[in-house]
């Protein structure tokens, strides 16, 4: 197990994501308020409706099995545990080592899949829906965000995020530049579609039938319904990140300052995409595939420039 | 050795005794059962010692054939390629006499002799190292499985399947009759080690061989377009023949490959192109007709297809990095592979069982008819749903390890200097992204729809859990699931002495290749048992809310359904068609929609059916084309028996002139 | 005795043609009959080894059966069996002569181009043998009634006979017999044969035996 | 007992066997005087066989009669064939529905021309005068011909004037091939009087002409081609085949072929002697291989099992055929196939027509669910068209792979190749028929079977022998196989 950061700082890159997550839909849903003109919830609304919805009772349905109370507590220990791989900013992983990324896409796959078998628990249709939707999404996404990761592995040399991550820099940047910013894209797409975000999904809408996550998790309630909320955020949170490590390559050595810079991207990130949804209006489902693939190609593009 | 012919001497007895005493199943059954148990049992034994002694075993005798010996050889290779075989028949000769219950009648009794002749067939073919000693075996295993598929045979459609199975099984065979006489030819002998004098320095040969071995051994496999009898065969067997044939038979025929391959020298760059093209092929097409399958054993039967294409992208990586001389890229691929050929038929062996469980209780495997067993059949449910986990390649369960070593290698290739060698390994990695996606979307459907929500008829309703010892096979297989995903870095570490037969690479070379490998596993295990920590101490926590603010069961928000009906849930059809419609073009699924009409629609209906696109449109006609073409041969038969005298005189009249010009 | 020899193969010859043009089955016999008659005298004249007792044997049985005995059941079977007498060809009578033409030229050439390799047979003999072979066979080919056949099989039999006769100096006598003994008996099969055939049937029309086909 | 005279016995008892048929007064009594006269043929053969294994070859009255390691072999398979279907011809006939009554006139036929057919074949296979092997493949013909016609049809007298027309006429063109080679040898000065003795013909001594000699095998293998079913000249073998009664058909294709093919074989070693190999080989490959694939192709279209068996027949002849011109390898792969078709084909037919009288008819679509309709006759014929399509580990399995070998060895790629596709026909299509009648249900409500120990016997020795010769090859049937590819001038 390799420590790739010093001394005592390894576990700052989870412990920032474990308390700040949740700002991150606070932020989105602040910028998009603004953006229209209104006020908007609080930053800290995520976190209160988290804490509400743990301090209340659940409500099952009749067909459902334990299976579906398994759902959300795998799926946001798994996101949990992805955190351990992940490194921010100039901070590395706690854990880094050669495959990481493999265990990443594995983990994120995990919640996926107990996340939709809950669903199918229900017995109703509009679960199954939902989960239809979430495992076609998901089996366009997962080959793009493995795409994308390949790229910066052939730039970079390295199999591992930390080192691939390590490596990336101003210099980087200044030679593979339509590379790295065909891969950047990327990783913005796939955020917004992991995330079920407008223009893939629109999570605040009322109308069932259109949803694809929130969707899957209507019958929910209680703690369950806590985890679901706080593992969406973490999941914001974790696509995030590899976008912003690859956007703000700032290794300054100072870790105070790498942190902040890469703090201030995530926050610019949220932003970004209140921004995108305040803007855009959500696809019709018939054309979020191709918004998808559309992102797998642009890192083949990407891994093709720097092929040839 | 001694042990490993007592193993199938005690096969074949136990099988022999079931036949003979047909008239009296149930004494019959208990003989097969007993003999498949224990010599199974002995014969995984003997495999393990080779394994763990690493010191291989061989028996030359003399056998009176022309061109034949009876020359024997265990090595760390075949031992590798026993383990699932004697396990499998293990675990099945447990589980199979409860299922076999129900028709306890004459011919299950025989389909004991059937089940240990297919086993010891195998096993035979797996150590034999003589060319011809190797062919019987092969045909012995086509022809005994050929009676379990056509066990039922009372259905036209089961005939029709064992036919289309034993066809492409003898199609196969002819290829390798070619590889292995001409080999025999050049090489005087019917030895391998024959066989290796002449491969050796002799590319061109090397080169036919191989792509007959591809074609030959790959039609039993299950290489896309030769998977056709896949899933016509696998379906209408019984649940634990199944098993068998799709967790250890059609790893008979990788293993044809391998050991075909380990004749050879280092290979030439193309032949790696050749098995990952194949592997792809395979593993994308195979997982996208599952989706549109919704009968539950044809759908893992197409499954079969894709992890034989995983199995084979792994080799050719490995082959790639052979030629190359990358020696890490080939061990970690050949590795991969490897494992994956353990792995699959672990969990595959798993989910037939579990479909023949499903099948004995609720009477069907047609999709649409199944659902919340989940509740009826606790354990079974269990059982599936870790080997569906497995499959699918989550963590932290087999499927994982070696779809990581996989990807790993894939990486390991995008990441090296040669940029060929990089598109090969771009291609496997997003091949296989793709496949994980679509495999995880299949078995959500497949177990979802199945063993959640509610019953959609009477017999899942009237469902009940299954007898021990088939739920004591399937436990096994399970437990077996988590401990090689616990135990990654020992059992990466410990396919060291095989994979480096395999490639034919120095054992500590091989072990240098796999040390990091094995070490960054060891990270991963470490990261899922803090999971498994995390996922604990969270179901802590919401028990002691719900504890205190309490959970009740009771109508929920559905939408404003207040009263939810089984026939309202999503089916499977309507669950993969986004998806079976987005690659209809290579799916080929025959659908129909009838689309709601009007405000108030009486009925709408999707329903989507895919016969095999390859059967479909490729082989049925080209079939259908040649007995059309050879019916004009009639008219030389009409009967006149003038025109025949007529025959014998043009004959000898052409003869005579063609003699004449001779010299 | 060349000149005897000649005159045998010339009656041979015609004696072909008159099969071939004559449209009633009775004639055909008795053609048959003459034929048989003189082609049995071929032994005697064959070779110049003289008179053996082998030589005379072989003379009369081949007399005796071609030339007596096989007619006799031929025409025996005709009184059983044939109703219209007519020979009902498939290939016309001209047309069949015409035939028997160019097949004499080409047993000519074929005779010649054997000649070299058979150097002590009768040159006209080896003629007269492959053509009669040769028309046997195209009676069989192209004639519709059962007896008809026969009589083809017998006309190939004879051309065989003379060409043994001239090209093999001494077979065994007991090669001889068994071979005679064979025509016979092939001749008393297939007489049973057509005999049933026409029972079976109500005609001895070789065309109505299609129903066994492909 | 002394070989030579053995032969004569032999002749002699088969002879006497077919005159007491006609003196017995019962049916029973009749078809075990068969059995009994076969039986005791085996041992003569078995006798004759060792001896001419120990010491190359056995004469008798004074050189007429002459037995090698070849035709030894021959003797054996034949005397087996006979033997079987004559056990299975009991069973048959007891079966006989009321319409094809076994009665005396009927009985006394059958076993007068049985046995009269056996000691034809034999007359042809120790004879060593080729003029008297010709006389008994004659013999053969107009012995058998009734046979066909056992119970006179239309249909089966159909079949029976074609098949005595057309193979008399190719019989009376092999007479011309013998006449050729006698004068082959005379022609050049050769001893006169014995020119029709094989020793002597292929006494390597002598010289042949090589041009009449090249005639001598055109005509032969056109005429003797005609019996042993080489395509194009086939067309009277289905026929009879399908029509004739099922010992009869099993005799058929178990022996007769074999014996026409036999005596082509004869003129083969001294053919190649004078004219090399390639003349003889050539023919016999093309000739092989164009059987195999017409036989093939009218396999796809079969609808009466009779007639799928026949071309099945047609195929497996073209094999042995295409053997022969193979080389050494492939002259020993052939006599394994004779044996092991030999055996095969038989019961196969034995099954169907056991079936076919059970069922009321030969016709593959009525024919369904053999096995529970009668386990017995239906395990026979799973096994013996499984074992005819080519599937390990019966015996021709083995010996298509020696085949190969041979193929491969004088590097025949085409003719290895033809001969792999037509085989995949053939499986493809016999496959389909037999999975479709075995498996199932019976169509027709049939009374439970009463299979006695004869009929067990003829079943289970048939298909134990397959499946022996499959897995094991005595080291002195080795050799005696060896010894018979050695006479024509081959030794693997």
């Amino acid at each position: 197990m390799t420590m790739s950061a010093t001394g005592l700082h390894w576990f700052l890159s989870p412990l920032c994501a474990l308390l700040l997550a949740p700002l991150l839909p606070g932020l989105i849903n602040r910028t998009k308020a603004l953006v229209a003109g209104r006020r908007g919830p609080p930053l800290l609304q995520p976190y209160r409706d988290a804490l509400k919805s743990l301090r209340r009772g659940a409500v099952y349905g009749a067909a459902t099995s334990p299976l579906f109370r398994l759902g959300p507590v795998v799926n946001l220990a798994a996101l949990a545990a992805s955190l351990l791989v992940l490194p921010f900013a100039g901070i590395g992983a706690p854990v880094g080592f050669a495959g990481d990324l493999i265990v990443l896409a594995g983990l994120l796959a995990l919640g996926r899949f107990a996340t939709m078998l809950a669903a199918l628990d229900t017995g109703s249709s509009f679960e199954g829906m939902g989960a239809s939707r979430e495992a076609h999404f998901a089996a366009l996404a997962e080959p793009a965000l493995l795409l994308a990761l390949a790229t910066l592995v052939r730039v970079t040399g390295a199999v591992s995020l930390t080192p691939i991550y390590a490596a990336i820099g101003i210099a980087t940047w200044a030679h593979t530049l339509p590379t790295l910013a065909l891969v950047a894209l990327t990783f913005v797409v796939l955020e917004l579609v992991e995330n079920s975000r407008i223009p893939v999904d629109d999570p605040n809408t009322h109308l069932e039938l259109t949803m694809i996550h929130e969707v899957m998790v209507l019958d929910h309630s209680g703690p369950d319904l806590a985890f679901i909320q706080y593992a969406a955020a973490l999941k914001l949170w974790v696509l995030g990140a590899l976008f912003v490590g690859l956007v703000v390559p700032l290794h300054g050595g100072s870790l105070w300052l790498d942190g902040a810079a890469a703090l201030l991207g995530m926050a610019g990130l949220a932003v970004g995409i209140g921004m995108v949804e305040a803007a855009m209006a959500r696809y019709r489902l018939v054309h979020v595939p191709q918004f998808i693939v559309g992102a797998a190609t642009l890192s083949a593009v990407a891994f093709i420039v720097y092929l040839a | 050795m001694d042990v490993f012919l007592v193993a199938l001497a005690l096969l074949w007895v136990g099988g022999g005794i079931a036949a003979v005493l047909r008239a009296r199943p149930d004494a019959a059954q208990i003989a097969g059962q007993a003999g498949a148990v224990a010599g199974s049992a002995v014969g995984l034994a003997a495999a393990i010692g080779v394994l763990v002694s690493g010191r291989g075993e061989t028996l030359v005798a003399f056998w009176p054939m022309p061109g034949g010996e009876l020359n024997l050889a265990i090595d760390a290779l075949s031992a590798f390629f026993l383990l699932p075989v004697f396990g499998l028949s293990l675990l099945t000769g447990l589980y199979g006499r409860s299922y076999l219950a129900g028709r306890g009648n004459a011919a299950a009794a025989a389909s004991w002799f059937h089940l240990n002749t297919l086993t010891v067939a195998m096993a035979l073919v797996i150590v034999a190292a003589n060319g011809l000693l190797l062919l019987l075996a092969w045909e012995v295993m086509a022809l005994s499985s050929f009676f379990l598929v056509i066990a039922d045979d009372r259905q036209a459609s089961v005939r029709h399947a064992a036919w289309t199975y034993l066809v492409a099984a003898h199609l196969g065979t002819s290829f390798l009759l070619v590889l292995f006489v001409l080999l025999g030819s050049a090489a005087g002998t019917g030895d391998f080690s024959g066989y290796i004098g002449v491969l050796r320095g002799n590319p061109a040969l090397s080169s036919a061989i191989f792509l007959l071995a591809l074609i030959g051994f790959g039609s039993k496999a299950g290489i896309v377009p030769a998977h056709v009898w896949l899933p016509e065969a696998h379906p209408v067997a019984p649940s634990h023949a199944s098993a068998l044939m799709s967790g250890a038979m059609i790893k008979v025929g990788i293993y044809g490959i391998v050991r075909i391959l380990t004749m050879m020298d280092a290979p030439p760059a193309w032949w790696g192109w050749v098995l990952i093209a194949a592997g792809a092929s395979s593993g994308v097409l195979g997982v996208l007709f599952a989706l549109a399958q919704h009968d539950l054993k044809r759908l893992l039967a197409y499954h079969s297809v894709e992890n034989i294409g995983i199995i084979l992208l792994g080799i050719g990586i490995g082959v790639l990095g052979l030629a190359h001389g990358m020696t890490t890229l080939a061990v970690i691929g050949f590795a991969a592979g490897l494992l994956h050929v353990l792995n699959h038929s672990i969990f595959k062996g798993l989910l037939f069982l579990g479909a023949g469980a499903v099948q004995h209780a609720a009477h069907t495997l047609e999709l649409e008819e199944l659902g919340g067993l989940l509740k009826r059949m606790k354990w079974t449910g269990t059982c599936f749903l870790i080997g569906a986990a497995a499959i699918v390649g989550l963590p932290p369960l087999n499927g994982f390890v070696s779809e990581f070593l996989l990807f790993y290698s894939g990486f390991l290739g995008i990441a090296g200097a040669s940029a060929t060698v990089a598109a090969a390994g771009l291609i496997a990695v997003v091949a296989m992204g793709l496949i994980s996606g679509l495999a995880a979307a299949c078995f959500a459907k497949a177990f979802g729809v199945v063993f959640l929500g509610t019953a959609r008829s009477h017999e899942a309703e009237a469902a009940h859990e299954v007898a021990p010892p088939m739920l004591a096979a399937m436990a096994v297989l399970a437990l077996l699931c988590v401990a090689i995903g616990a135990a990654a870095p020992v059992v990466v570490r410990s396919l060291g002495v095989v994979v480096a037969q395999a490639t034919g690479l120095a054992a500590p070379q091989v072990r240098a290749a796999l040390a990091p490998v094995a070490g960054g596993l060891g990270n991963a295990t470490a990261i899922f048992a803090v999971l498994a920590l995390a996922a604990a101490l969270l179901w802590l926590v919401r028990a002691r809310r719900l504890a205190i603010a309490g959970a009740a069961r009771g109508p929920v928000w559905g939408c404003g359904f207040q009263h939810p009906t089984a026939r309202m849930q999503y089916t499977a059809s309507s669950f993969a068609q986004p998806l079976t419609t987005q690659f209809r073009l290579f799916i080929g699924s025959r659908e129909r929609l009838v689309p709601p009409a009007g405000y108030f629609p009486e009925t709408a209906s999707y329903a989507s059916d895919t016969g095999d696109p390859f059967l479909r449109l490729l082989f049925a006609p080209g079939f259908r084309w040649f007995s059309r073409v050879v019916a004009p041969l009639h008219v030389l038969q009409r009967g006149h028996i003038h025109v025949y005298v007529l025959y014998l005189a043009a004959t000898l009249v052409g003869l005579l002139i063609w003699g004449s010009l001779w010299q | 005795m060349p000149a005897l020899l000649e005159t045998i193969a010339a009656i041979g010859l015609v004696s072909c043609f008159a099969l071939l043009g004559t449209s009633r089955i009775g004639a055909c016999i008795r053609w048959l009959s003459l034929q048989g008659i003189v082609i049995g005298l071929v032994p005697l004249l064959a070779h110049d080894g003289g008179f053996g007792l082998r030589v005379l044997l072989l003379a009369c049985g081949n007399i005796a059966l071609k030339g007596v005995i096989f007619p006799l059941i031929l025409l025996r079977l005709r009184a059983r069996t044939d109703y219209h007498r007519e020979v009902e060809p498939f290939v016309g009578f001209v047309a069949s002569v015409l035939f028997g033409i160019v097949a004499l030229a080409v047993s000519l050439w074929l005779a010649l181009a054997l000649q070299p390799a058979l150097r002590h047979a009768p040159f006209l003999m080896l003629e007269a043998a492959i053509f009669l072979v040769s028309i046997g066979l195209f009676i069989i080919i192209s004639r519709r009634k059962a007896l008809m056949q026969v009589i083809g099989y017998l006309i190939l039999e004879n051309g065989i006979f003379v060409f043994a006769v001239i090209t093999v100096v001494t077979t065994p006598l007991l090669v001889e017999l068994g071979v005679l003994l064979d025509a016979f008996v092939a001749v008393f099969v297939m007489g049973i044969a057509v005999f049933h055939i026409n029972r079976e049937f109500g005609s001895i029309d070789v065309d109505q035996l299609t129903a066994l086909r492909g | 007992m002394f070989a030579g005279h053995s032969i004569l016995v032999m002749l002699a008892v088969a002879m006497a066997g077919a005159g007491i048929c006609l003196a017995l007064t019962r049916p029973r009594q009749i078809l075990a005087t068969i059995v009994a006269v076969c039986a005791i043929e085996c041992a003569l053969a078995a006798d004759i066989w060792a001896v001419v294994l120990r010491d190359g070859s056995v004469t008798a009255a004074a050189e007429w009669f002459y037995v090698d390691a070849f035709s030894a072999f021959h003797l054996i398979v034949l005397v087996l064939v006979f033997l079987l279907s004559s056990i299975f011809a009991g069973v048959y006939f007891a079966g006989e529905a009321e319409a094809h009554a076994f009665s005396l006139p009927v009985a006394r036929r059958f076993g007068a021309l049985w046995l009269g057919s056996l000691s034809a074949m034999m007359l042809v296979l120790v004879s060593n005068n080729l003029g008297i092997m010709w006389v008994g493949m004659e013999a053969t013909t107009l012995l058998s011909a009734f046979l066909i016609s056992l119970h006179p049809s239309r249909l089966s007298l159909e079949a029976m004037w074609k098949y005595l027309l057309i193979c008399s006429v190719g019989i009376a063109f092999a007479f011309i091939g013998t006449i050729f080679a006698a004068a082959s040898l005379q022609s050049s000065g050769g001893v006169e009087g014995d020119a029709l003795f094989w020793t002597r013909l292929n006494s390597p001594e002598v010289h042949l002409d090589p041009t009449l000699m090249k005639f001598a095998f055109i005509f032969i293998l056109v005429g003797y081609g005609t019996k042993t079913g080489l395509a194009p000249i086939h067309s009277w073998l289905p026929d009879a085949h399908s029509q004739a009664p099922a010992p009869v058909s099993a005799m058929f294709s178990g022996f007769l072929l074999n014996t026409a093919l036999y005596c082509i074989m004869r003129f083969v070693a001294p053919a190649r002697h004078v004219l090399g190999g390639d003349f003889v080989n050539g023919l016999l490959i093309f000739f092989g291989t164009l059987s195999i694939v017409v036989a093939a192709g009218f396999i796809v279209f079969q609808r009466d099992a009779k007639r799928l068996l026949a071309y099945s027949s047609v195929e497996h002849l073209g094999i042995i055929t295409l053997g022969f011109g193979l080389g050494p390898l492939g002259t020993f792969a052939a006599l394994f196939h004779t044996l092991n078709h030999s055996v095969c084909k038989p019961l196969a037919f034995f099954a169907v027509g056991r079936l076919g009288q059970r069922f009321g008819s030969h016709d593959m679509h009525v024919l369904s669910g053999v096995l529970r309709a009668d386990r017995l006759w239906g395990l026979a014929l799973l096994g013996s068209v499984l074992a005819l399509i080519g599937v390990a580990p019966f015996a021709i399995f083995m010996s298509e792979y020696q085949l190969l070998r041979a193929a491969i060895g004088s590097g025949a790629w085409l003719v290895l190749v033809v001969f792999l596709a037509a085989g995949g026909v053939v499986f493809i299509s016999a496959l389909r028929h037999l999975i479709d009648m075995a498996y199932g249900e019976p169509h027709a409500e049939l009374a439970a079977p009463h299979n006695g120990a004869a009929a067990v016997l003829v079943v289970a020795a048939s298909l134990g022998l397959l499946l022996l010769l499959g897995l094991w090859m005595p080291g002195w049937f080795l050799g005696a196989l060896g010894a018979a590819a050695a006479v024509l001038g081959a030794r693997p």
